[in-house]
């Protein structure tokens, strides 16, 4: 059955999937009443136009890049996380009681630190519903999703009862001290100068470039990933081979957990530097279409996240030079899940059936 | 519509007609999958009120060639005639009117409804269920009577013995009025005893003028029942001849489509020290039904033991608690030192560790991954061994591939291409590969099931040679299959599996099929 | 607490436990019918705004409804379409359905109204207006029976009546009747029912399709019987909470009644009295917000019971590999 | 060009937010001017959408609501040529002027109408997100209640302890609902987009609201008593108007300067009596004289009446 060469399944099919995505978004904007060609230039310059736009599409993606690997590894293990969201949350719950416990001397050591806090947080908000999936039986997806809100509620009382400083109104936590800030973009040397002040995106980009490579290492190069792939490939091959079900399960949920939580390095240590509600912003949900467009692969997902980082600056942009509203990057976010995801057969069943066609024919000839 | 109305009248005419026309008669019927040719311009007539049996190799299409007489799978040309009208039958629904019933080899029973519900089920008189419950009820009792399939109608599906789901199959075609019954492998799942009343139900059916399509891989049962017999082979139908002027050599020749050796030259066993000793081995499965019974057997290095017995009987569970990836009680030892059952170290990595290699059952969901590529495939569950890692960290890829691709060659895998997905070889050459990965490593003791379902005849004798040379090399070897006369020529002695006990131990030189029938239907030990 | 306090949050959680059992019920069709459903959030938002909308331009809440029902329905059938005709996988499908009516709503609602995502305000009869049953003013000074009947049981929108006579239907439908068979076979074993001669797609879509008319209900009473019109966001995870509901419920519409309300009175309780002293420990509320989700994750443990879903569910029916 | 930056409840609240942009618009109408507006989706944007106002340069910056506050406080000095203005907050950088309200001057006012309005002698207020700033229209909501009717009680409920309290229609329709049952026959919404809900329910239920910020009488003519004016519409108005000449520093908008006041039209003439007016003038004049001061629960996070 294996006729369909390797492009079109990497290349191709992602590629006419996100056109009609694009294109249906499009008439979508057209029936508002709006001019696609300019919301798309719109887009563009504000998302790529200039270095604020840069700043702030590298930003956004770099949390994409974290919550579509954390997708992407649960889902080499045939588990579907849709939980990236809570475990993001609680992430940013781990960044942040870091940053605020101890006066940190220099932020390289508070990075350290934030990143084994938001890791952790995350994974253990992953570990219930993977222990319940591995040892109960309890679908992951629904005990994920559960998890998004129980997750949400405690964060509102974290930030609301515990987290508060005296006398402020809103729930957040206070600031965190200046030496815990992360270098921004405009801070670095070299790139430096191609980045204006303001722009949040910030050394946490490196650190998640770092955890694509981890994460290719771990999946393609290593005993650990080899597991995870046979099992998530056939569940009874991998019992059949002495591979414990439960520990594929495990590992892999803590590794996306972990993946999701250290998300919050960029968004709550890197430019929120305090954490308020709802810091993720949905980017929990976005690591799925992340991840389904890059098929699972880091560089898919790294590509993916350039582009939805893209389509949240651009859709900002969108929202204050137009009057069509930002929510027209959920539409298209949407429709990237609809037809990569759901809806694949309908380009691939035709595709491949032509290349089975056709291989059919040179055999006859 | 208009082919239902059509065949309507096909079936008074016919009835006029009667011992004329045949009840089915298939002409040039073709069906791909993909790539796979399963069945190529097949024609086949079958005579109403007789039994006809259809053989043939595993994946040789005989499935495909029933389903797409019963409207689950189209035909890609081809026509069919019912009674001696051209019949179209696009689904279901239309075999069914057209007076066709069949009993799949897995069973298309609903398990949480009950009997009554599942013969119904798209039967219903009218949109409330009420009504059709109750005529099925009576009906049921009735055609119970007629044909002796007792079943409790209340009973739910998944409480059933297979033997009785079988038979709720078979009252759900007679209660849609079906004259014409197919049915797919219906003895590989049931007891003897069960399959002898099977084909007493199945002669009357006979009695009362029906037509059965019956498909199997006993030659035993075709020469018992049926009154005339197809073989395909290939996707193709190869003949069609009387039972009674044919004999089961000529069947199976007809089948693999040469003489069949099937005695395997090998040197008498020169057995040495005790490899493996099992005492009182139980397995209870998920159902809480026992599946092991207490068993006890011994095998030494340098000889095959041969576990003879009908699908079902506790073979299977006894290769997965010895693979590892079943829990059991009762005690094993390896060379002497006993194995951990059901701890910590009762999985397939520690079983390997200690010499047991693997050759699964089922290859398909068991002995490879299809996703994975062969080089992937050939190191699966070895994946840890020292000699495939680069570093702590890292795994070797590149000197897997490159051991992939020698031993490829040396069990002469076609292509040899490492990095090709599983899926894309051929079932002979992925059961190469496992053999590959399981043999190679000389292991103390190796585990084989059925090592050559789906398998061409030239991988068959290949592996049953590479079989002999890893007893010749001294490794113990347990060898489970349901293929009778495989278990006669590899094995050096011959055990008998029912119901979870093994019934006895036969030399295969001092024992007959007739002596290995009658224990594993349980009659003698 | 006097009774009186008791009848008023009764009468709340019945209110707010209704866009919720039309929800669950909703569902319950297309689950029983082995098509898992994530989208029931996004179904009842895109009712919502349909019903909110044409309500709030034609003036009628019954053309609302049924613009409600045909918001939801468009979505039920892109669902369909992946779950059943292209053999997708139905969970993804569900998250795209979410987002697609979380973003849609609020592109179309703010194209039509320029009001920042919402619908205009609804009023007079482009609402659903509460039923006061025969009667209820009469027996209201009777003590007991009297604020019951006048309080709990009479007042509510026709939309509340039917969902509560949805449940003993749906029960019906599912137990009584040839479709209830079939659909209650196709979600446990696709094939008993394509062997049997009868169309496993059809079966399939008429389930995905009864789901869209109740989730759509549930939208529109959302949108023009609890609230006086559309605002952005305004299902709130009520499409998840239904989710819980049903497998709190294991799938069967008389609990499902009981797991709705169940989770009705805790939001009309935690409305009331956002933080609950318990003697020992305070609950927050956002302990009382989170508890539908926890009990369905205890549920789903199986701790209490186990939960199983409809044996094909979540799989696409598949023939030929 | 100017900006104006909305909250959470966003532009069309009807009530807070929609004050603002009232302000706007006057603005834009009487100078022909354009100015720029954004409505904020999440928390987690503030920053962004602060930022990408002074980045595209529009000078002065308005923004509506504390959630703000600390989030000006860190982007101010990064755009020191850029004026800001906020809302009911005080951040002290020296290019941003604070605008606050006596709102609890103006709920004094809407309180003693309650006081006489009310029949039962129990009265209700709703409250969006439970903060001090909603604590202080409440506590002078009551204090005016108190000065009408000694006796009365004051039903209080706040809807959330998040954002999402200031557009929750349907949980303030419940709250209003509840708030019946035990016997108010008048309510005051203090609570943003939720307001709507608690009007929505106190018309279903034939009873009087009150609405806040903007003047709310016209969504249920003849229902709504009054409305809490809190004349966010100037504020933006005036920062707009001195643009880049924005003068930083605190700005106080008392019941004296009309900050805050009732809101008397003709949707409400029918319910509001002569000696209710009477009483609201006096009140008026009395507190604006300093012979009555309205307790500020902000000034010792306390209330002296409940
Ligand atoms: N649904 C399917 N999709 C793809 N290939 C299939 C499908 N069903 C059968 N095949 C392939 O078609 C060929 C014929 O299969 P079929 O099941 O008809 O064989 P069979 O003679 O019934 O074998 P067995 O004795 O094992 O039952 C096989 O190679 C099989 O792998
Ligand atoms: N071409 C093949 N290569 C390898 N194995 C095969 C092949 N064809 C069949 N088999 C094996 O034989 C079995 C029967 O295959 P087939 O495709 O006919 O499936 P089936 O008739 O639906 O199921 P089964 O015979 O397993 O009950 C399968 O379990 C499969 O492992
Ligand atoms: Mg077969
Ligand atoms: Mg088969």
């Amino acid at each position: 059955m294996e006729k369909t060469p390797k492009w079109v399944d990497v290349a191709l099919i992602p590629f006419l999937n996100l056109l009609i995505a694009f294109v249906i978004s499009g008439i979508v904007v057209l029936l508002i009443g709006e001019d696609p060609i300019k919301a798309i230039k719109v887009m563009v310059s504000g998302a790529l136009g200039s270095p604020y736009g840069w700043g702030y599409t590298l930003y956004y993606a770099t949390n994409f890049i974290f919550t579509g690997l954390a997708v992407a590894v649960a889902y080499h293990a045939s588990q579907f996380n849709i939980g990236g969201e809570g475990q993001a949350t609680l992430g940013g719950l781990g960044v942040a009681l870091v940053c605020l416990a101890l006066p940190w001397p220099h932020w390289s050591v508070a990075l350290v630190a934030a990143m084994i806090g938001g890791a952790l947080f995350g994974a253990a908000w992953a570990a219930i519903p993977a222990w319940l999936q591995a040892k109960r039986g309890s679908h992951i997806v629904i005990t994920t999703i559960m998890f998004n809100f129980i997750g949400a509620s405690l964060l509102n009382y974290m930030l609301v009862n515990v987290l508060r400083p005296r006398g402020a109104m809103d729930p957040a936590t206070a600031r965190f001290a200046r030496e815990t800030y992360l270098p921004t973009f405009h801070d670095l040397p070299v790139i430096g100068q191609f980045f204006s002040k303001s722009v949040p995106a910030n050394i946490s980009f490196f650190i998640a470039l770092l955890a694509c490579w981890l994460v290719w290492i771990l999946i393609w190069r290593t005993k650990l990933g080899f597991e995870i792939r046979a099992y998530g490939r056939s569940e009874s091959a991998a019992r059949y081979a002495g591979i414990s079900p439960v520990k594929v399960i495990m590992v892999a949920m803590l590794i996306s957990g972990g993946l999701a939580g250290l998300m919050a390095i960029n968004n709550v240590m890197g430019q929120g530097h305090r954490l308020v509600l709802n810091s993720v912003e949905g980017a929990g949900f976005i690591g799925i279409a992340v991840a389904l467009m890059g098929r699972n692969h880091p560089v898919g997902v790294f590509l993916a996240a350039i582009l939805f980082g893209f389509l949240y600056q651009g859709g900002g942009e969108l929202a204050l030079e137009t009057t069509i509203p930002r929510e027209l990057i959920t539409v298209i976010q949407a429709l990237v899940i609809l037809f990569t995801g759901a809806f694949d057969n309908m380009l691939r069943a035709p595709i491949e059936s032509f290349f089975v066609a056709r291989a059919n024919a040179r055999k006859e000839a | 519509m208009v082919d239902v109305q059509a065949n309507e009248a096909g079936r008074q005419a016919t009835a006029a007609l009667a011992t004329q026309a045949p009840a089915i008669e298939l002409k040039g019927i073709s069906k791909a999958f993909g790539t796979v040719q399963a069945n190529k311009d097949i024609s086949i007539r079958v005579m109403p009120g007789t039994i006809h049996g259809i053989i043939g190799e595993n994946g040789a299409g005989k499935s495909t060639l029933m389903s797409i007489l019963y409207g689950f799978y189209k035909a890609d040309a081809g026509e069919i005639w019912i009674k001696g009208q051209r019949t179209q039958i696009p689904d279901s629904q239309a075999a069914i009117s057209a007076g066709i019933g069949m009993v799949f080899q897995h069973f298309k029973l609903v398990q949480n409804f009950t009997v009554l519900e599942n013969i119904i089920l798209g039967a219903e008189d009218g949109a409330l269920l009420r009504p059709s419950l109750a005529k099925a009820r009576k009906e049921l009792k009735r055609l119970a009577e007629e044909y002796e399939l007792n079943v409790d109608p209340d009973e739910l599906i998944e409480e059933l013995s297979v033997g009785h789901q079988q038979r709720v199959e078979i009252l759900k075609a007679l209660y849609r009025q079906a004259d014409i019954l197919i049915l797919d492998e219906p003895t590989g799942v049931l007891t003897p005893a069960e399959a002898d009343h099977l084909f007493r139900i199945l002669d009357n059916l006979r009695k009362e003028g029906k037509t059965i399509i019956l498909i199997t891989h006993k030659l035993r049962e075709i020469m018992e029942i049926t009154d005339t017999v197809s073989v395909m082979r290939r996707g193709e139908m190869t003949a069609t001849v009387k039972t009674a002027e044919t004999s089961p050599e000529q069947l199976a020749e007809l089948m693999v489509g040469r003489k069949v050796l099937l005695n395997v030259t090998k040197t008498p066993a020169q057995p040495g020290k005790t490899v493996l000793e099992v005492e009182n081995l139980r397995v209870v499965d998920e159902d809480r039904v026992e599946r092991l019974k207490g068993i006890n057997l011994t095998i030494r290095a340098g000889e095959i033991l041969g576990i003879a017995g009908v699908a079902g009987n506790g073979q299977s569970e006894l290769l997965e608690v010895l693979g590892g990836f079943a829990k059991g009680t009762g005690t094993i030892r390896i060379n002497g030192e006993e194995i951990d059952l059901t701890g910590k170290h009762s999985d397939g990595q520690s079983r390997r560790r200690r010499g047991i290699s693997h050759v699964p059952e089922d290859r398909h969901h068991l002995g490879l991954i299809l996703d994975f590529a062969a080089w992937e495939n050939m190191i699966f569950g070895y994946h840890k061994d020292a000699a495939y890692q680069k570093n702590a960290f890292i795994m070797d890829n590149a000197g897997i591939v490159k051991h992939t691709q020698e031993a490829m060659e040396r069990f002469d895998v076609r292509p040899p291409i490492p990095t090709l997905p599983a899926k894309s070889f051929s079932g002979g050459n992925q059961q190469k590969i496992v053999l590959a990965r399981e043999i190679e490593r000389s292991p103390a003791l190796l585990l084989v099931g059925q090592p050559t379902r789906g398998v061409d005849i030239g991988a068959i004798e290949f592996i049953h040679k590479r079989i002999v040379e890893l007893r010749d090399e001294g490794a113990a070897i347990l060898l489970v299959s349901v293929e009778l006369d495989e278990i006669r020529s590899l094995s050096d002695r011959i055990a008998v599996m029912f119901d979870g006990q093994i019934m006895g131990e036969r030399l295969p030189e001092e024992t007959d099929e007739k002596e290995l029938g009658l224990m594993m239907a349980g009659v003698v030990n | 607490m006097d009774f009186g306090t008791i009848v008023e949050i009764l009468d709340s959680a019945v209110r707010l436990g209704t866009p919720l059992l039309l929800a669950c019920l909703a569902g319950l069709f297309s689950e029983r019918a082995g098509i898992f459903d994530i989208g029931l959030e996004g179904k009842m938002l895109m009712a919502a705004f349909f019903s909110g909308a044409v309500a709030a331009v034609t003036g009628s809440a019954w053309l609302g409804l049924l613009a409600g029902v045909g918001g939801s329905m468009s979505l039920a059938m892109v669902h369909g379409l992946a779950s059943i005709t292209f053999r997708g996988n139905q969970l993804i499908s569900g998250v795209a359905v979410n987002f697609l009516a979380s973003g849609f709503t609020v592109l179309i609602a703010q194209s039509w109204f320029q009001q920042g995502g919402r619908t205009p305000q609804l009023s007079g009869h482009a609402r659903f207006e509460p039923i006061t049953l025969p009667g209820a003013s009469a027996v209201k000074d009777v003590p007991v029976i009297g604020p019951l009947y006048s309080n709990l049981i009479s007042g509510h929108t026709i939309l509340v009546y039917v969902a509560f006579a949805m449940v003993p239907l749906t029960w019906w439908v599912l137990f009584r009747t040839r479709f209830g068979l079939r659909l209650r076979a196709v979600g446990e074993n696709p094939e008993s029912v394509d062997t049997a001669g009868v169309s496993v797609i059809r079966l399939r879509y008429t389930a995905v399709a009864i789901t869209g008319v109740l989730a759509g209900l549930a939208g529109t009473y959302l949108a023009t019987g609890l609230a006086a019109g559309f605002v952005k966001e305004m299902t709130a995870g009520r499409g998840y909470i239904a989710l819980a509901a049903l497998i709190f419920a294991k799938w069967r519409p008389v609990p499902a009644l009981g797991a709705t309300m169940l989770f009705g009175l805790l939001e009309a309780i935690s409305n009331r009295y956002p933080n609950i002293d318990l003697g020992v420990v305070t609950l927050p509320i956002q302990f009382m917000q989170a508890v539908p989700y926890i009990l369905t994750v205890v549920i789903l443990a199986g701790f209490i019971g186990k939960a199983i879903p409809p044996r094909a569910g979540g799989q696409p029916y598949v023939k030929e590999r | 060009e100017p900006a104006l930056i909305y909250d959470l409840g966003g532009k069309f609240d009807k009530s807070f937010n929609e004050a603002a942009y009232n302000g706007a618009k006057k603005w834009a109408e009487e100078t022909g001017g354009s100015y720029k507006e954004l409505e904020m989706q999440s928390e987690a944007q503030r920053e962004q959408a602060l930022r990408k106002l002074a980045e595209s340069g529009a000078n002065p910056i308005v923004m509506t609501g504390f959630a703000f506050g600390d989030t000006l406080n860190t982007v101010a000095p990064d755009y020191p040529d850029t004026k800001f203005a906020i809302i009911d907050m005080v951040v002290d950088q020296p290019n941003v002027e604070s605008v606050v309200f006596t709102e609890e001057q103006g709920s004094y006012l809407v309180g003693l109408m309650a006081g006489m309005a009310s029949k039962t002698g129990t009265v209700g207020f709703v409250g969006g997100m439970d903060i001090p700033l909603i604590r202080k229209f409440a506590c002078g909501y009551v204090q005016g209640v108190k000065a009408a009717n000694p006796d009365a009680k004051v039903v209080q409920n706040m809807t959330g302890t998040t954002p999402a309290a200031w557009n929750d229609p349907v949980k303030g329709g419940e709250i209003a609902k509840a708030q019946i049952s035990q016997g108010a026959d008048v309510i005051y919404a203090a609570a943003g987009g939720t307001g709507i809900g608690v009007l929505q329910a106190a018309a279903d239920g034939g009873i009087l609201s009150i609405g806040v910020d903007s003047n709310q009488n016209y969504l249920h003519p003849g229902q709504v008593l009054t409305s809490m004016l809190k004349r966010v519409d100037n504020a933006v108005y005036d920062a707009f108007k001195e643009g880049a000449d924005l003068k930083p520093g605190i700005k106080v908008m008392s019941l004296a300067d009309d900050g805050v006041g009732v809101a008397l039209d003709d949707n409400n003439k029918s319910l509001v009596t002569p000696e209710m007016l009477a009483a609201v003038d006096q009140a008026k004049a009395d507190i604006i004289a300093g012979k009555v001061t309205v307790h500020d629960y902000m000034s010792d996070d306390s209330c002296p009446v409940q």
